[in-house]
């Protein structure tokens, strides 16, 4: 008996510490909720200050229940007045992690502007970008169609401003297909 | 169901690793001759090839297949008694070998013919016109040397490699990395030795280097047991003869035979 | 050794980044900002007090065939739980450590730890010298990051500093001078350590920081390796 | 097939593990003091990083977090795939041991090291991360493996160069490897349009 459990200990004891931590990661991981936690979705103060660059006219916007086949959709808000939709996308850069932007459309589908709510873009180059308001302001005003041609890719930085690009083309997509559901056209 | 299935997963990948490595550790074991390990545990591990195998792994295998334990001229006595404990076979002595510099051209007694400012290698400066050094055979000081030697015994100072005979183990890495070939590697016992071996003429080693040897033959007449002969311009000591007695340092009149 | 002494030893004497060269791939990569280093700092000594405190409860309980397998999970389940931590509390940093977060697993200074030392020493020595090195690893960390930062985008903690004047230099931002900034770093700890860094044949980056397959620590493995590099 | 391609050069030229996202920098330094064993660091890597890939990828897509959505168990996939990655290490030092000595003696010191190898985990994390099916995966896992070797082969060149340079004292060794490393960073940045010219 003793040699059979001196060949089977060391499996025993592996099996047993894999069971208890993974247990325990399961444990915390369900009772504290860490799913509904991690992608709450964003307090009021943060969404007054995103929509001032992306949908203006809006006063306030509320959370919608969408379902969009573009699995980077993160959450869609409606503007309490009717001023239009904002939409919040993973958008990829140059960096692994993906940028959260927020691309507001008013109610006949014309881009009115978008925030980048949170990005890893290298600094000095993609972040350039990112803080160059008058270029995210180019993107007021745009439709689907004209997307092409009036927005450019800045040289040195061209994954995330095309990246931006990328994810206003979704943004409009994501207006056509959702626009019944949530502004009721 | 979400606690089952993460667990479920753990154990059962927990069970796979335990068993797999088990089974993997029994069936594919490798026999090793368990004295060969440990044998190898106590060699210094310098992989110099003093011993005559290609280095410590091999000469662990073949001594736990019985050859003789006192090979191993580094590790000196010490390894050799150990290695012959793990054997069970008595102790056979190692004579002690260490290496020795034949040059002591510093940068106080000779000069450089150019400044080199090449790949910092005595291999590299020794291909240049002979190297920097005004004497063409003497030593270049780059530390080739000093780079190989697994004890640190061995260090350029003022321009010219000196051994540190009592932390040299005599494996013979240096004298293989010199290009100039300076670096004899004899009985640890020895105490002298002719520092210089300029194959100059008389006129031309004098013009070269303050220090070195001038072929004047005081040495070979002095030597009471015929050890030391004047060979292609500079003296060099038989080392099964020499008593180490000394009276051929004192006459040298260039004082290139140094007591080390 | 006292607790005391473990403690400090981790910080100069031994810093594991600056002076045994471990745990060099978060250095480099999440020092572009002083805050990233803090956060990277904190997050890993967390998880190396964790993980020692308990290798070292279990040191007697895990035979040495399975020793690897054990280790890792114990290190990746703490690791996890840094990341419910920080995904919850503080949602920016887990974003911006990124799979760096999932890399701590990996990284040298723990398994090095607690192959080297928690598996030999008692549970207060073991803490004592985990605290030390994560200490000793943040403040690496936090200087590396705040050098980046201040040359490459001319802040500090998000301070700017160039008051619209000076220039910053984006490369000190990039890979290539995350290299240069740490090279620059271990000279100047090896100057001041009277060139201990050159003479100890890089310490534990000698044998390429497999620490988890020294068999015994890390010296022992790299002489026999230094032996026939 | 150019997709792949694109993922191929990507993950060699432009997003080197080693030179642009700063994963396996221990070897990096540690092994790449000769040429010799630099290669066999390398081939070791690429291999367990493409093996690692084949298997870690259908646990995640088959177990952690199925396409039906049936359950999402993400927050797993770390202490799986490190100890499928372990696990798998130790089983081919075993069998490399008994059945290719030679080889294992010139790649053998190499396997344990690789286990905590960054470059291996992260790859398998970022295959997920980025969205790749298992043949993009197993391209990225090569290119990775491939632009590893390109950047220590390189590097160990340079490496051998500054041996014998003369170099001041306190640089010596390490650090002037790590300025030299920088250089060669920021020759790779030079790649930075490559893919999207090149494949459009």
């Amino acid at each position: 008996m003793r040699k059979t459990w001196e060949l089977i200990r060391p499996t025993f004891v592996l099996v047993l510490v894999c069971a208890v931590v993974s247990g325990l990661l399961a444990l915390t991981y369900n009772l504290a909720g860490v799913a509904e936690l991690a992608n709450a979705a964003y307090t009021e103060e943060q969404l007054a200050e995103y929509a001032a660059t992306a949908l203006p006219q809006a006063d306030r916007l509320e959370l919608v229940e969408a379902e969009s086949e573009n699995e980077d959709l993160k959450f869609v808000y409606k503007a309490a007045n009717g001023a239009g939709m904002a939409v919040v996308l993973d958008v990829k850069g140059y960096d692994s992690t993906p940028m959260a932007i927020m691309y507001g459309l008013d109610a006949d589908g014309v881009m009115q502007g978008l925030t980048v709510i949170s990005n890893n873009e290298t600094p000095g180059i993609g972040k350039k970008v990112i803080e160059d308001a008058a270029y995210l302001a180019g993107y007021a005003g745009l439709t689907e169609a004209d997307l092409n041609t009036a927005v450019d890719a800045v040289s040195g930085a061209t994954k995330t401003s095309n990246g931006i690009r990328a994810g206003a083309q979704a943004a409009f997509e994501i207006f056509e297909e959702l626009k019944g559901e949530v502004l009721g056209q | 169901m979400d606690y089952l299935i993460p667990i479920l997963l753990f154990v059962g990948l927990g069970l796979l690793a335990g068993v797999l490595l088990t089974v993997f550790s029994r069936v594919f074991a490798v026999e090793q001759d368990e004295r060969a390990v440990q044998i190898r545990e106590v060699l210094p591990g310098a992989n110099c090839g003093a011993c005559g195998y290609a280095g410590c792994d091999a000469y662990a295998e073949v001594v736990a297949g019985g050859a003789r334990t006192n090979a191993c001229i580094p590790g000196g006595d010490a390894v050799s008694r150990k290695v012959s404990a793990i054997m069970g076979t008595a102790f056979e002595d190692v004579v002690e070998q260490a290496a020795a510099v034949r040059c002591n051209g510093s940068c106080g007694v000779t000069g450089t013919r150019f400044a080199y400012a090449g790949e910092m290698s005595c291999a590299a400066c020794s291909r240049l016109y002979g190297g920097q050094g005004s004497c063409p055979s003497g030593c270049i000081g780059l530390g080739d040397c000093v780079k190989v030697c697994p004890f640190g015994a061995i260090a350029v100072k003022d321009g010219v490699a000196v051994v540190d005979r009592s932390r040299c183990t005599g494996c013979g890495l240096c004298a293989a990395a010199c290009p100039k070939g300076l670096i004899e590697v004899f009985d640890a016992t020895q105490k002298v030795e002719v520092l210089c071996s300029s194959v100059l003429p008389a006129r031309a080693t004098m013009a070269a280097c303050k220090a070195g040897c001038i072929g004047c033959k005081k040495c070979e007449r002095a030597c009471p047991s015929g050890a030391i002969h004047v060979q292609n311009n500079h003296a060099a000591i038989d080392h099964s003869k020499c008593t180490g007695c000394g009276i051929c340092a004192e006459g040298c009149p260039t004082h290139c035979i140094q007591i080390l | 050794m006292s607790w005391s002494k473990e403690f400090f030893k981790g910080i100069i004497k031994e810093n594991p980044t600056l002076v045994m060269l471990l745990g060099t791939c978060p250095t480099l990569a999440m020092t572009t900002q002083a805050s990233n280093a803090l956060g990277m700092g904190i997050a890993t000594t967390f998880v190396l007090l964790g993980s020692c405190v308990v290798i070292s409860l279990l040191k007697n309980v895990i035979p040495s065939q399975v020793r690897l397998p054990c280790y890792i999970v114990i290190i990746a389940g703490f690791v996890t739980l840094v990341s419910f931590l920080l995904q919850v509390y503080v949602p920016e940093l887990y974003s911006v450590l990124g799979v760096f977060l999932s890399l701590i697993t990996v990284n040298c200074i723990i398994l090095g730890r607690a192959e080297a030392f928690a598996s030999k020493n008692s549970v207060g020595h073991s803490a004592a010298d985990a605290l030390g090195m994560g200490v000793g690893f943040t403040l690496a960390l936090l200087l590396v990051g705040s050098v980046r930062e201040i040359l490459g985008m001319g802040s500090w903690f998000g301070i700017d500093l160039t008051f619209g004047v000076l220039e910053p230099i984006p490369i000190f931002a990039m890979p290539a001078g995350g290299f240069m900034v740490f090279g620059l770093m271990v000279a100047v700890v090896n100057r001041l350590s009277h060139y201990q860094i050159s003479r100890k044949k890089m310490g534990c980056a000698g044998c390429a920081g497999g620490c988890a397959a020294c068999a015994g620590g890390c010296d022992a493995q790299s002489e026999k390796k230094e032996g026939n590099d | 097939m150019t997709e792949m391609l694109a993922i191929l050069f990507s993950a060699i030229l432009v997003d080197n593990f080693v030179l642009s996202k700063f994963m396996g920098i221990c070897p990096f330094i540690g092994v790449s003091k000769k040429t010799s064993s630099a290669f066999g660091m390398s081939v070791a890597v690429t291999f367990v990083m493409v093996m690692s890939t084949l298997l870690t990828w259908p646990i995640n897509a088959y177990i952690l977090v199925p396409a039906d959505g049936s359950h999402d168990y993400g927050y797993l996939r770390t202490l799986t795939f490190i100890l499928v990655i372990a696990l798998f290490v130790q089983l081919v030092e075993i069998l490399i041991k008994k059945f290719l000595p030679p080889l294992y003696k010139a790649l053998g010191i190499y396997l344990p090291l690789i286990t905590t190898n960054c470059a291996v985990l992260g790859v398998t994390i970022l295959n997920i991360d980025s969205g790749y099916d298992l043949g993009q995966s197993l391209v990225n896992a090569l290119g990775a493996g491939l632009g590893f070797m390109v950047a220590l082969l390189m590097f160990s060149g340079v490496r051998e160069r500054i041996e014998r340079a003369d170099v001041p004292k306190m640089f010596k060794g390490v650090p002037a490897a790590l300025v030299a490393a920088g250089i060669v960073a920021a020759s790779f940045a030079g790649f930075g349009g490559l893919v999207e010219n090149l494949f459009g």
